[in-house]
């Protein structure tokens, strides 16, 4: 019960931090670091419910599923945000005079 | 030393109104979690029951492709939406002053890469009765290509187009076509037959953990392979380049 | 006897929590990258006890994907974000 | 005994995650912020450890600690180029 209730709590304030991170800051980098957060507190709150000390019997898989599945949904998610991203930045950065040169013509000579 | 950006003082008025709201959210959430009644097994006996007939021995294999097949498969689907998502925002990154491989590292990717592959069919393999599966294979065999897209081997940019939309789509395609052929058969989406439950979910994991490590792979590498291949390969581009000439 | 192992592992982790001033404060980004280096290789001792602890032989196996994976933080750092600027007294830092 | 060992286990790890994740959201130092959440997915991997649940630290093992790391630095990378050498403009320094 306590190892329960001190993971819950554990989550609980991981996806408060991340929540609060997620509005106050400007940089996308720091907003998809404080997203990965708060997932990480949901999969341990969600966990943490179907926890049973050893001995005392079997663990429901049912959640264990549902994170496993969850985790590998949330990388493929912060890939791609990380790639919207950069995305924005180039683009962004590209429409400055100045600034062109230095993130567009690289590319343009690789290919 | 380390100054967070969550000092106190630095707040101002707006941010100080959302750290409270914040923290009065995280209390409701904590007196919802107290007082849930906690440590019931809900479906234990549920999935300790269907064991036997689900042809696997682990039970997070069982409920993953089993019992909630139909969850799998939809999450499968959404790998592959991350693909084509990256796939259409950008071209793959490669960075432009591309330092030459010392022989540490070439040694590195020569001794860990074929292991990471051997370690990913492993974790297939072992899936259906101990920890692992086709999420954990595929994630190591997606480790076995990043390291190589990171080394920058010269053969990476040439790979052929079409062979890796195969390798992509060939996770969903299996899934998906099991599915149906199980409806044809037992009249369940899924509701593998009698005894075959094992086989046919040893083929869905070695299918699906290809698809996964190539699209982790893929989506590490940053965008659509470069053009010219493209432009060579597939059709469509072909179509598309055409017109704007 | 199988508590002893999980002791083993609980002094194991404030070994974690000492390298966390490193990342903290080491002025170079190799240090900060050398020190989660060492988490992994804590964080494989610490599951090869636990396993044993716990009586739960599967562990050995995550034990053994984090001792292949850490090769790949650092191979990624060194090719992306150490190289180029290598050449500079303190190294990588963004201003 | 055992079980005491483990409570105890349970409380560092649980303290030193919170630790780690309020570190890495908090410094203005984005490298040092990957770098703290490599780490933290290694700490996470032990918390499914204890919470019984291989299947899911395998997951994270290979995932969270080794895949994402990489992920990051290598968008690091490519946002940095962009921008090589001009200050940040759009700095978390102005919060």
């Amino acid at each position: 019960m306590i190892t329960t209730l001190i993971y819950s709590l554990t989550g609980l304030i991981l996806f408060g931090m991340g929540f609060f991170t997620l509005i106050i800051h400007s940089h996308p980098l720091r907003k998809i670091l404080a997203v990965n957060v708060m997932s990480t507190g949901v999969f341990l709150i969600l966990v943490a419910t179907a926890y049973i000390p050893l001995g005392e019997g079997e663990i429901d898989p049912v959640p264990h599923a549902m994170v496993l599945t969850g985790i590998v949904v949330s990388v493929s998610v912060t890939a791609l945000a990380l790639i919207l991203a950069c995305r924005i930045q180039e683009t962004s950065n590209s429409s400055l005079p100045g600034k062109r040169q230095q993130g567009e013509v690289p590319e343009e000579s690789i290919r | 030393m380390s100054r967070t950006g969550k000092d106190h003082k630095q707040l101002d008025g707006f941010q100080r109104m959302l750290l409270l709201l914040v923290i009065c959210m995280v209390m409701l959430l904590g007196y919802i979690i107290w007082s849930t009644p906690g440590n019931k097994p809900v479906l234990t006996d549920a999935v300790a029951q269907m064991q036997e007939q689900s042809g696997v021995e682990s039970p997070v294999t069982a409920v993953l492709l089993n019992f909630r097949g139909y969850d799998t498969l939809l999450e499968v689907m959404v790998l592959l939406l991350a693909v084509i998502g990256t796939w259409s925002l950008t071209e793959a990154f490669f960075p432009e002053q591309v330092s030459e491989i010392s022989p540490v590292q070439m040694g590195v990717v020569r001794l860990l890469a074929p292991v990471m592959c051997l370690v990913a069919a492993y974790l297939v393999w072992q899936g259906s009765h101990l920890a692992g599966g086709a999420f954990q294979g595929g994630a190591i065999f997606g480790a076995a290509g990043v390291l190589m897209l990171v080394t920058e081997l010269p053969g990476l940019r040439t790979i052929p187009v079409p062979p890796l939309r195969l390798g992509l789509v060939l996770g969903p395609l299996l899934f998906t076509g099991i599915a149906l052929f199980c409806l044809f058969i037992t009249g369940d989406l899924l509701g593998y037959p009698e005894g075959a439950g094992g086989w046919l979910i040893l083929l869905i994991e070695t299918g699906c953990a290809v698809s996964i490590g190539l699209t982790l792979a893929s989506l590490f590498a940053g965008g659509r392979p470069d053009n010219e291949f493209q432009g060579k390969n597939s059709p469509v581009s072909r179509t598309v380049s055409g017109d704007r000439s | 006897m199988s508590w002893m192992h999980t002791l083993f592992a609980l002094i194991l982790l404030p070994a974690i929590i000492v390298g966390l001033f490193r990342i903290l404060r080491g002025p170079t980004a190799a240090d900060r990258m050398v020190t989660a280096q060492l988490f992994g290789t804590c964080g494989v001792a610490i599951l090869l006890l636990l396993s044993t602890g716990m009586g739960n032989p599967v562990l050995l196996d995550i034990a053994l994907v984090f001792a292949l994976l850490a090769a790949l933080t650092t191979m990624t750092f060194i090719r992306r974000t150490w190289h180029g600027s290598g050449k500079k007294k303190h190294g990588y830092s963004i201003p | 005994m055992s079980y005491f060992i483990f409570t105890i286990f349970d409380i560092v790890l649980v303290l030193s995650m919170v630790w780690i994740a309020w570190h890495l959201l908090g410094t203005e130092d984005i490298f040092k912020a990957v770098v703290l959440f490599i780490s933290f997915g290694l700490l996470m991997a032990l918390a499914w450890v204890r919470m019984r649940a291989p299947d899911v630290a395998l997951a994270e093992a290979a995932l969270g600690a080794g895949l994402t790391g990489p992920l990051f630095l290598s968008a690091l990378r490519r946002m940095n180029r962009t921008r090589k050498g001009e200050r940040r403009l759009d700095s978390d320094e102005t919060r």
